[in-house]
Order: C-alpha cells, then sequence, then structure tokens
C-alpha cells in the first residue's frame, strides 16, 4: 500500500497519523485550552477522551499501532495531580512496560510517547504534537502496522 | 600528609610575596604537600573577562586542562611525591573564582568547549579537576580543630574581624562552600588559632579592587567604609584570603583615610600569616615585614601576651 | 538617543541576544533596584544596574554600550546573587563590555579599559602577569602618569613589585597562541555581528 | 444497527469558518447507522436543541452525535435535549470539531479531513453506547470545617445558621488563628479582638456546632454525602467540663516558654490559657515542658485548681464523625525570613516579621501595646519596613504575590505614626497593591497624611552597625541610595499554605500547585469547590487572602455546603465499573488501585470470591479496568468495545 494518503490531507511530505489518549481533567483540558486560544499545531492527531490515563490498557496502544497509526500518545494529569488521585501513577509502570512490549513485536519504541499535560498547558499539549509530529516524520511511516492492515 | 597540584598565581610572585610565603610555611606545618602546575599561566584575572569572553574562558582553561594531565600522570605513576588526591588548590581568591567559574561555563555548554579547542588547538579535559580555595581546604578538608591541635602560640585577646570579599563566596553557584551573605570559614579558622573572630557588617562588601588603579576615589570610599566599619567593630586587625583585596586594603590607607575624613589604620594580614604566627614562626618567615601598613601593633601585642604567659 | 524612538524589532533582538550569550534572561527583571542598592561603585555610575538592564530590555543598544557604568562594575556579584529574579547582572555587564569594545566604541571610563587593555597586553606578551610593566603601559595610556607612583616605588622596596617579570617559554607561547588565534580578523567579524 | 443521526454545528464561523460543513454532512450521512444528518449554525441554542428533539422524534433516532465545542462544555446541555425526547442521555456523544480542529488548525483542507475523521470516531462510538442509569445516595447532615481561623468560624457559622449541624476542627488549644493575633485590621482600623472574639463566642455557645480545639483530622474515609472523619483529640491534661479558665494554675505554673501567640516575644506558662479571650477557655499542659511529665514531680496546678480539672492521665481521643461535606480551612503560616542572608533575620533580634509586630503593637501584647525594640526595649527613633519578604521572589522560590502585604505595612506603619509621632517610618516597596474597597484611599492616607515615607525599592541589605539597624535601600524613583538607620526592622513575611495542608490535601485527593495551596475546581466559576465532590475550600489554604476575602470564600464554601446538605439524595455517577462475576478470578488486583476504596470482596459461594464495585463510591476513573487481568471489569461508558470502536475508525 501505498504511504500517501494519511488521512490529515495528502501533502507532499508524509504526514504522521497520531492517536492520543487524553485524560478528561488534565490533558483533554489542555488540548481545548490550546484550541480556546487558538494554538495551531498539524493536524496529525485524533484524541479519544478517556476519564482517565489509568484507564488506557497496553492494548490500545498496539490496536492503534496495528491499524495504521505512525504513533500513539498517552497523556494524563502530572503525577501527584491525578483527578483520581492515583491513576496516572498506574499508567506510568503499566505503559512501560507497554514500550518494552512494543520494541518485541517489532515496533520502534519512539512511536509511543507518554506525556504529563495539565489543563492548563494549552501549549504544552500543541508543542507536544508538533514534536511528536516532527519526530514520527523522521522515523518514517509505521510500515509493519499499514501493512498489516493493508 | 595530603598531596595538592597547586596553582600559585601571578600575584603570589610579586605583590602577594607574603602570601606566597606564608601558604609554604602553614602547608608545611599542617602536612599539605603542594606540587606546583607546570608552565601554569595567568588565570585570565578580572580584565579578560571585562573584555573579551573567549579569552577569559580560554586562559584559566588551558591550566585546568594542564592540571588533568598532572593528575592523569600522578594517577598513573606509583610515586606518591607527584600524587594530588586533594585537588587544585588555589591560594589567590580571583584565580580561584576565574578558574571554577571558567569550569562550570564550559562544562556546562558543547559551543564554549568548541570555542576552547579552537582558542588552544587542545581537546576541554578540565571537566574534572576539583579546584578547591585554600580556605575551603583548611575549614573544610582539615576543618578548626585539626588547626587548633597544630598551634603551638594561641593568639589569644587578638580581635580580627574577617575579610571575605567578593570572589570567595559569590556567586555562589560557583562557589558555595560558605554562605555569601554572612560567611564563617575565615572566622573559625581564626578562633582555632585561639584569637578573636569579631562578627562586623562588611565581611563581603567588595573593595573595589579591581578600579584600584584606574579610579582610586572609588577604592578610597569603598576601602574608607571597610576599614571605619572594622575599627568601629573593635578589630586589631584584617584578615583576607585574596591578593587583590590584600593589595588594596594594605595599600590604599592613606587615600581610604582622606575619603572617610578620619585617619584609618588598621594592618591587613593573609590567614596563612595568620595561621603562621599561630603555627609559631616568626615574622621574617611570614614576610610580615612587606606591608604597607605596618603590622608591629598586631606583633607587639602578640609578644606582650607571650610575656604574660611567661 | 532616548530608547522611545527605537523600533519594536530591534528591542527584542538585542534583549534576546544579551539573554542569551549571557545565560541569564534580562527580561525577567522588574527594576525593584536590590542591585543598585546592594551595588559597591553605583554612587559613581551614570545609570543605575537596573537601568542599564533596563536600556538591554528595550535594545537601546547604543545608548547602554555608551554608559559609564559598564566600565565602573567591579564585577563582585553582588546583584546577581541578590537578584529575585536570577538576573545574573554581573555577566550581562561582561557582555555589554565584549559589545562595546568589539564595536570598537569609545569606552564610557577610558581608563578603566586603558587597564584592561594594558593588562591583556601584558598578558599577550608574558603569558604571566608583570605588574610593573602592566602599570607603565597602562600610565603611557592613560595619561595618568604620576599617580602612584610613591606608592610603586614603597612596594619595590618591599619586593612586591619586581623588575623583571619571569614565565617558562611554554607558558609564554601558549598564551601568546590563545591570543593569535583569538585575535584572528576573521573572528574578529564573526563577532561584531 | 441502532439509527444514528449526526448534528453538526457550524457555531457561526467558529467551525464553520474553517471546516467545509458541507462536506462533513455529505460524508457523515455515509456513515454505517447514521440515517440523519443535519447541520445547525448554533446547535446549543434553543431553537439548535429543539431541532435536535424533532429529528430524534421524526426519524426515531435511537443514538445520536453532535459534532460541535468540546464535550467539556455543552455535553450536560445536549444530554438533557436527549433526554427531553425521551431518549436515555447516555445514548450521546460528542465530536469536538472546535477545540480540536477548527481552531487549531488553518488549512480547510486538512481541518475538514480531520473534521470528518472525528465524526467518524463519534459515530462509531455512539452505535456501541448503551443506555445508563444513575443510582442515588443518602446525604449525612453533617459537615466538618477542618480549621478554627476566622475562615472556619465563618463557614461553621453560616452552616450552622442553616440549621446543619457542624463539626469545627482546630489544632490549636483555641479558635481563632492568625485574625485572632492581629491588633487593627485595615482599612477601617477597628480592632482584631473585636470582631472575631464575639464570632468564636457564637460558634462555641452554637446548639449545632461541635467545637473540638486541640484536635486534629487522622483520617478521611468514604464520598460525598458519607464521608467518614477521624478526629483525634490530643490530651490537654485538663478536664473541659471542670476547668473555669480561672487562670490560678498558670499564675502559679513555675516553666516559663516562649508563647507561640506572641510569637516568641513572650513567655507564658507550661500550662496555660493561649490568651485572654481563648474559646473554649480552658487551660492546657505543654508536656514537652510540664515539670512533671519530664521529671515526675511539680504538681502545683493540681494543688492550686480549685475546680479540680488538672487530669495529668488523660488520653487521647479518637471520634469517628459521619458527614456529608467537608470545608478545609487550614489557613496559612508566615513565611520564615531565615533564608534571606542579606536582611539578617532571626540573627539580629529587632529584625522581625509583621505577624511579630501586630503582637508588638497590641494592648493584649507582650508589651502592653509600646512599641519597644526586642533586643534593649529601647523606643525606636526610626522603624523601617520591608514589602515582598518571600513574595514576588523566585529567587527565594516564592514568585507569586502575597496580596495582604501592602496593605498591612500600610496599616502597621499608620499605628506607629498615630503612637509615636516623632518616631519615622519608611516602607521600601515595589508596588503598592491597594485593590480593594477603600484601599487605595487608606495607602494615600498613609503615605499623605500620616507622613509614611514610602521608598520605591527592595533593599539589597540589613546589617547592625553603631547600635542600629543600616537598612540598604536604593529609591528606585531618584535613581538615589536610600540609606536608612533603622532601631527597628519590620520584614513583611509572605503568606505560605499552613503546614500539613498538602498532606490533608492528599488523603482529601484534592490537588494543590507548587506552592503548596490547594486548587479549587475553577478558578474563576468554581472557586470555593474541589475536584472532589463534597470538599470545599475556604479562605488561605486556597491562596494568600486578607480578611473580607476570606470571610467572602468562607461564606461561598459555607452556601455550597448548605447546598448540598439540603439534598436527600445525590445522584452517583453513572459511569461506574462493574465486575462480571462470571469472568472475576476474585485475585482483587483491581482493590489496590482504586483510589476511593469502592471495591471490595464478595462471597460467590463455594468458597469463591469475586470483585464488587460499590456503585455509590466509584467516581469512574477506570484504573481497575485497566488493572482487571481476564477483562472481567468494565467502565460504563468508556468499555473496550466502545473505545476500540473509536481506535479502529480513526482513520478512513
Amino acid at each position: 500500500m501505498a504511504i500517501t494518503s494519511g488521512g490529515a490531507g495528502t501533502k507532499s511530505a508524509f504526514q504522521p497519523r497520531i492517536v492520543a489518549f487524553c485524560c478528561n481533567w488534565c490533558s483533554y483540558a489542555g488540548a481545548d485550552l490550546a484550541g480556546t486560544t487558538r494554538m495551531s499545531y498539524p493536524a496529525t492527531v485524533r484524541i479519544i477522551r478517556v476519564p482517565c490515563s489509568g484507564r488506557i490498557h497496553p492494548r490500545y496502544v498496539l490496536r492503534a499501532l496495528e491499524r495504521g497509526a505512525d504513533g500513539v500518545l498517552i497523556a494524563g494529569c502530572h503525577p501527584g495531580d491525578c483527578h483520581y488521585s492515583t491513576g496516572n501513577y498506574y499508567t506510568r509502570r503499566r505503559l512501560l512496560l507497554a514500550q518494552r512490549l512494543l520494541t518485541h513485536l517489532g515496533f520502534d519504541q519512539g512511536r509511543l510517547w507518554i506525556r504529563w499535560i495539565s489543563g492548563s498547558e494549552g501549549a504544552k499539549f500543541a508543542d507536544t504534537i508538533r514534536d511528536m509530529s516532527a519526530s514520527l516524520q523522521v522515523l518514517g511511516p509505521n510500515r509493519k502496522g499499514r501493512d498489516q492492515r493493508a | 600528609m595530603t598531596n595538592y597540584v597547586y596553582y600559585p598565581g601571578c600575584s603570589l610572585g610579586s605583590t602577594a610575596r607574603e602570601y606566597q610565603r606564608s601558604v609554604e610555611a602553614v602547608a608545611e606545618h599542617l602536612g599539605l604537600r603542594l606540587h606546583e602546575l607546570a608552565d601554569w599561566s595567568c588565570c585570565g584575572s578580572s580584565a579578560t573577562h571585562g573584555a573579551e569572553r573567549a579569552l577569559a574562558l580560554a586562559l584559566p582553561a588551558r591550566n585546568l586542562n594542564l592540571a588533568a594531565a598532572a593528575q592523569a600522570a600522578a594517577g598513573a605513576s606509583s610515586d606518591a611525591d607527584t600524587g594530588n588526591e586533594g585537588g587544585l588548590l588555589v591560594p589567590c581568591a580571583a584565580c580561584y573564582s576565574r578558574l571554577r567559574s571558567a569550569q562550570a561555563e564550559l562544562n556546562d555548554s558543547r559551543d564554549l568547549q568548541a570555542d576552547f579547542d579552537h582558542a588552544t588547538g587542545e581537546q576541554w579535559l578540565g571537566g574534572n579537576v576539583r579546584v578547591r580555595s585554600l580556605v575551603e581546604v583548611l575549614w573544610r578538608d582539615l576543618g578548626p580543630d585539626a588547626i587548633r591541635h597544630a598551634v603551638k602560640r594561641p593568639l589569644a585577646g587578638l580581635r580580627v574581624a574577617s575579610y571575605y570579599g567578593c570572589l570567595l563566596v559569590r556567586p555562589p553557584a560557583v562557589t558555595g562552600w560558605d554562605d555569601p551573605e554572612d560567611p564563617v570559614s575565615l572566622d573559625e579558622l581564626t578562633a582555632a588559632a585561639g584569637a578573636e573572630p569579631l562578627w562586623w557588617p562588611h565581611k563581603v562588601e567588595c573593595c573595589g579592587a579591581g578600579l584600584s588603579i584606574s579610579r582610586r576615589d572609588i577604592v578610597g570610599r569603598l576601602v574608607g567604609q571597610i576599614l571605619s566599619e572594622a575599627i568601629d567593630a573593635g578589630a586589631d586587625l584584617i584578615v583576607t584570603a585574596c591578593p587583590m583585596c590584600h593589595a588594596n586594603l594594605d595599600t590604599r590607607q592613606d587615600i581610604a583615610s582622606r575619603a572617610a575624613g578620619r585617619p584609618l589604620r588598621l594592618p591587613v594580614l593573609y590567614i596563612t600569616q595568620l595561621l603562621g604566627l599561630a603555627f609559631g614562626y616568626d615574622q621574617r618567615q611570614l614576610g610580615l615585614g612587606s606591608h604597607l601598613t605596618s603590622t608591629a601593633a598586631v606583633t607587639s601585642r602578640l609578644s606582650a601576651s607571650a610575656r604574660e604567659v611567661q | 538617543m532616548p530608547a522611545h524612538i527605537l523600533s519594536p524589532a530591534q528591542q527584542q533582538g538585542y534583549a534576546a541576544a544579551v539573554s542569551s550569550r549571557a545565560g541569564t534572561d534580562v527580561r525577567a527583571c522588574y527594576a525593584c533596584g536590590k542591585c543598585a542598592a546592594g551595588c559597591p561603585v553605583a554612587p559613581e555610575m551614570d545609570l543605575l544596574p537596573h537601568q542599564v538592564l533596563r536600556l538591554v530590555q528595550l535594545g537601546a543598544v547604543d545608548e547602554v554600550l555608551a554608559a559609564q557604568s559598564i566600565w565602573l562594575c567591579a564585577s563582585c556579584a553582588a546583584c546577581s546573587t541578590r537578584c529575585p529574579n536570577m538576573v545574573d547582572l554581573a555577566r550581562v555587564m561582561d557582555v555589554l563590555r565584549e559589545d562595546a569594545r568589539h564595536r570598537g566604541l569609545r569606552p564610557g571610563q577610558p581608563r578603566v579599559a586603558a587597564f584592561h587593555a594594558s593588562f591583556l597586553d601584558v598578558l599577550r606578551r608574558g603569558g604571566r602577569l608583570h605588574e610593573l610593566t602592566m602599570l607603565i603601559s597602562y600610565k603611557l595610556r592613560s595619561g595618568d602618569l604620576l599617580g602612584d607612583v610613591p606608592m610603586g616605588v614603597r612596594m619595590m622596596l618591599r619586593g612586591k613589585l619586581r623588575l623583571l617579570g619571569g614565565s617558562p617559554a611554554r607558558a609564554r607561547q601558549a598564551v601568546r597562541e590563545i591570543f593569535r588565534r583569538l585575535e584572528a580578523p576573521e573572528r574578529r567579524k564573526a563577532d561584531a555581528q | 444497527m441502532a439509527r444514528i443521526g449526526v448534528f453538526v454545528c457550524w457555531c457561526g464561523s467558529n467551525i464553520a469558518g474553517t471546516v467545509d460543513i458541507e462536506a462533513v454532512t455529505r460524508a457523515a450521512a455515509t456513515f454505517p447507522g447514521v440515517v440523519h444528518v443535519e447541520d445547525n449554525r448554533y446547535t446549543c441554542s434553543e431553537p439548535g436543541q429543539a431541532g435536535i428533539r424533532r429529528a430524534i422524534e421524526a426519524h426515531q433516532l435511537e443514538r445520536v452525535v453532535v459534532g460541535a465545542c468540546s464535550p467539556r462544555l455543552h455535553e450536560a446541555t445536549f444530554r438533557s435535549a436527549v433526554a427531553s425526547a425521551g431518549l436515555n442521555p447516555y445514548l450521546l456523544q460528542i465530536a469536538n470539531l472546535r477545540e480540536h480542529c477548527s481552531w487549531v488548525h488553518r488549512d480547510r483542507e486538512e481541518a475538514t479531513a480531520k473534521a470528518i475523521d472525528l465524526v467518524r470516531m463519534a459515530v462509531a462510538r455512539a452505535a456501541r453506547l448503551t443506555a445508563l442509569e444513575t443510582s442515588t445516595v443518602p446525604v449525612t447532615k453533617r459537615a466538618v470545617v477542618i480549621g478554627g481561623g476566622v475562615a472556619g468560624i465563618q463557614a461553621a457559622l453560616d452552616i450552622a445558621r442553616a440549621g446543619f449541624p457542624v463539626t469545627l476542627v482546630e489544632r490549636s488549644p483555641s479558635l481563632g488563628g492568625h485574625m485572632g493575633q492581629l491588633d487593627k485590621t485595615f482599612p477601617t482600623l477597628d480592632c482584631s479582638a473585636c470582631i472575631l472574639t464575639p464570632m468564636m463566642v457564637e460558634a462555641a455557645a452554637h446548639p449545632l456546632i461541635d467545637v473540638r480545639a486541640y484536635s486534629e483530622v487522622d483520617k478521611v474515609e468514604g464520598y460525598v454525602g458519607n464521608f467518614r472523619v477521624t478526629v483525634r483529640s490530643k490530651p490537654r491534661s485538663v478536664d473541659r467540663a471542670k476547668c473555669t479558665g480561672c487562670g490560678a494554675c498558670y499564675e502559679k505554673c513555675p516553666v516559663q516558654v516562649d508563647s507561640e501567640y506572641d510569637l516568641g516575644l513572650g513567655k507564658r506558662r507550661a500550662i496555660y490559657v493561649p490568651f485572654a479571650q481563648a474559646v473554649p477557655n480552658c487551660a492546657t499542659i505543654d508536656r514537652d515542658h510540664c515539670l512533671y511529665y519530664q521529671r515526675g514531680r511539680c504538681r502545683i496546678c493540681e494543688r492550686v485548681c480549685e475546680a479540680g480539672a488538672i487530669a495529668f492521665d488523660q488520653l487521647e481521643e479518637l471520634a469517628e464523625i459521619e458527614a456529608g461535606a467537608i470545608v478545609v480551612a487550614t489557613g496559612y503560616d508566615e513565611f520564615d525570613p531565615a533564608v534571606y542572608g542579606e536582611y539578617g533575620a532571626g540573627r539580629w533580634p529587632d529584625i522581625i516579621t509583621g505577624l511579630q509586630f501586630e503582637r508588638l503593637v497590641s494592648a493584649s501584647g507582650p508589651t502592653g501595646g509600646e512599641i519597644r525594640r526586642p533586643s534593649d526595649g529601647r523606643k525606636p527613633e526610626a522603624v523601617a519596613f520591608v514589602a515582598c519578604v518571600g513574595s514576588r521572589d523566585e529567587a527565594k522560590g516564592k514568585a507569586y504575590c502575597s496580596a495582604a502585604c501592602c496593605m498591612y505595612v500600610a496599616k502597621q506603619a499608620m499605628l506607629l505614626r498615630e503612637k509615636m509621632p516623632d518616631t519615622s517610618v519608611y516602607v521600601y516597596y515595589m508596588d503598592v497593591r491597594a485593590g480593594g474597597k477603600g484601599y487605595e484611599e487608606f495607602y494615600r492616607r498613609a503615605a499623605g497624611q500620616y507622613g509614611v515615607n514610602y521608598v520605591r525599592g527592595r533593599v539589597a541589605r540589613i546589617y547592625p552597625s553603631r547600635g542600629r539597624l543600616v537598612v540598604a535601600g536604593e529609591d528606585t524613583l531618584l535613581g538615589r541610595r536610600a540609606v536608612v538607620e533603622a532601631d527597628l526592622v519590620v520584614l513583611a513575611a509572605a503568606m505560605i499554605p499552613s503546614a500539613g495542608a498538602a498532606e490533608l490535601a492528599r488523603r482529601l485527593s484534592v490537588s494543590y500547585d507548587e506552592d503548596g495551596f490547594l486548587t479549587e475546581a475553577h478558578p474563576k466559576l468554581r472557586p470555593a469547590e474541589t475536584n472532589t465532590r463534597g470538599v470545599f475550600l475556604a479562605g488561605c489554604c486556597q491562596g494568600p487572602k486578607d480578611i473580607p476575602a476570606t470571610v467572602a470564600h468562607a461564606g461561598a464554601a459555607a452556601a455550597k455546603v448548605i447546598a448540598l446538605l439540603s439534598r436527600q439524595h445525590l445522584a452517583t455517577e453513572a459511569m461506574t465499573a462493574q465486575a462480571d462475576p462470571g469472568r472475576c478470578s476474585g485475585c482483587m488486583s483491581c482493590r489496590p488501585v482504586c483510589p476511593y476504596g469502592a471495591i471490595t470482596a464478595r462471597d460467590a459461594g463455594g468458597l469463591r470470591s469475586v470483585a464488587d464495585v460499590n456503585p455509590a463510591m466509584c467516581q469512574g476513573c477506570g484504573a481497575c479496568v485497566a488493572a482487571c487481568r481476564n477483562g472481567a471489569m468494565t467502565l460504563l461508558g468508556y468499555t473496550d468495545e466502545q473505545l476500540l470502536a473509536e481506535v479502529e475508525s480513526t482513520w478512513r
């Protein structure tokens, strides 16, 4: 399958596809703030709202990559600030394992990003998407996933 | 016996000869073995970082590279004489400050390291050299107790104002081993020597040494304030560990008196001269005679108290 | 001359440039004056330390580089140590002096500059400082011929000023080399921009 | 396949300006299950909502997808719209086309493509939504207020006056807090005690308020409407019921200790009542200093106490209090200026803090209101105040403005000039922040008719010289040195969160900022609430405040509590976790990850036990779901199926 038409509009350069899981209380609000303050970041991301980053099962990450996403971002409240007090602490532990799992399955570790973004960090959200898109462009398309999908 | 690579710096060969001599005496007495760094050059002093940053980094850094090499050599050789587990010992507060901040800045920045490589044609290796101020070594490595035990002739009744100046304690990010606003290292060393340290407000007020030649008016005002505070606090003398401060405080007392509108006469000794006296060295060995401001007041006081003892 | 006629672009640029070169953010200054209050030479300054920062913030390059203050700064770092906004003003002063020098401006304090220059001359030649040579060179540069002569004599009598300055050949050559490389003309130009 | 309706909002030009609505609706019509698509200029408007209602009826819609602004804004709005058409409100899914798309992308083509993806994801998720019901829990009609300063007292009184019982917990032996230490208050110069004492008395006397002083909160369990708060009352070693507060004991007690109330400027005894108007007016033995506890003899107080109230063997008491709501009013501590080496604070006795000055100027203070130098008791001829000590100072780790200092400095300077017209007073300031009602006028009076010398500049150094304190400042307006030789220096120390506040916050699962102030639910719209339902904030625990702001904040918290306690029942979270007993292995790895202790092991018969979630306690974070090894745990509204459906449909 050709690597041209990423859903994010077909521009000449390779446009990575990022699936972002954002916790409702911090990171989703952070993404909202990026909007209300009219920041601009590449249209490479599709945000999935979850109550807490602690809800995210490593399985979702795999599924997204197998489904052809070039990168997965998991964003939650800063440690200590979790709305549910401890959720993000478990996230961290669980997803560090997930990262190893990925390499085991032949996905580049750089395809999974974990970031703490608070509701007041709209800029950080925008920057994260910018940086992640850039580094994924370097990393190139997730062939493994896309082939599986094709 | 601790070995140190020794960086005397330019002043100790000339304007601060007595510092050099007293440092050697004290080191000998306390069992610090000093191995002078071969082919050391000027640290650049305040004049260079006032004019040319690249120079202000390259000059001290060159010496740090030499020190690193010396340490490596010593590490290799089994011969204890050239060993230097103590690091690079620097008696001059100004050199100490230059060497330390240059090292910090270079370690922080790849670009500056590149500049250094370009400026010297060498590669930056000085990052891990332990640059130590003499005061730090006396106060931290040996400690007041060790000093106290080494004292042969306690300087009883001598009231001492410790003058730290700027470069020994500021900026704390660079030095950081004593309180920048109210340091105590010199005071504790003085006390260990049996003298009475005084708290006085101008411990760390700048004396303007950098302007000593070019703006005597300013220096007169600053030195005037410092001497006044020390005298009013009841000091018999000032001790310092900085050749710049010493030269300034010792040689500018006439101008200072004029500026302050009152006669200001106060002996200014190097901390090592004070310790040397307590260790029983005589004033000639310590070069007490080479000050412009007479130190007779101090020595006579000591001999007086010595007679009382007998 | 007055800052308000400077174009915003120019303003922004200079503050940022100085900040990065001094490794500190001059824009953080809110002019509380704590630096001035603790500065030993403030009484002699034409611009107070926080005013120097203010001009840098505004990008008033010519005005700030012509100031005497940047030459009077004694580099005691009392300001840097106490600044509530962690502005390393002493480093900023270094950068400004360097700028003034690289742009070949007439130093606001010729004698101070002369002292620095004489010092560098001696180093360039000797590798280590030789006070007597430096003093003479300074006197010739500054025209301050008579000042301190009696003191100089007294110091000499006490062996505090050597007639001949000896430093090992290796040291001398190494330092000469450093000067040569750093003062190479192409480098000059690079810095001036 | 459920019948899905899609409603795409223009949001005026906010979405339509960047996203090609027409293209989105066209694409939406092709998504599986979609039987109706329409677009509105403003879907949140009344006509917009009516449109949704009409379409649900006209097209027998079973799911609704709205492509509009962030669900954080209008999810509630659209749920009620859906509900009013007889559809379960949880059968709604929102695609965030504004904050996450039209507002962050400039390129129309890209934005439109993304909008289409977002709607596709929403449709896929909507198809798998299930109807959810909220259950209800009863509300315990009592509030616990933590902290007995003016904030806590105000909140307790407001709640009690509304007819709800309150337990008021105070760490120290008496109510009053810092306000009890103040002399007069700005901008009216009325006496602090005159305002506060009646409040303290009313609180103590109020039949619905149970004052527990010298007590601390040990443990907090449960959830909104049903908290269980464990309060530990420290032993006073005095029987509160018997003690009359006559004072015979502390007149005779031989041990002198620095008084906390007078901040080290005065002394108290080992058995003491912190101050004259203390509530409760009951003595307390400070066991760390009492001779009897330290050396086993003395007991003078016991002998002189006619009421026989001394109880050396008193033990601490633990009480478990059921409450529906909690108010945190833990207040502030004064910043310790000792970190300012350049100001010599803590080193020179005549350099004091603002709060210490209050004791010095107060008629009930150690000097009876006579302003004297702590060092030698001399009358000061010159006094310098230094503002912003421990505030607006990033180098000292305190970037924030402490809000009340400018005004208390002006007040203190005034009081000084009033008491000692011959004493010259200097105030070193950076800006005077006098935002409150009557504040600016007050400050202007201080600087004007009261002849206080305001000097604009931060002080560099303070040091003793020749028997006086040299204050080395700068007049940045003149560009000139402003060095004052003062006899007394007052450092206007900032407010910092009181010790232990952060620890308490963690126990309440309330977050706090980098300075340790507790975080409100919304900085503008919910300033007295927290993100933990049922826990509210009053006063300086949330940020520095003066008395008027504190009282207003406390009133706001009380109003929220009253609104909560007047409910018979509370609707619980509908999106809660559910364990499938069939699949659950009873490993209970879900229990430790639940922040609300909502999961218990339930006997499933035959030696088998399974996880059981209490829907009233579950807040729906889903941590247990991710922790479950056999996929027995599901989070309603965020099931694997629903989330994976979104993942599957992110791109065409």
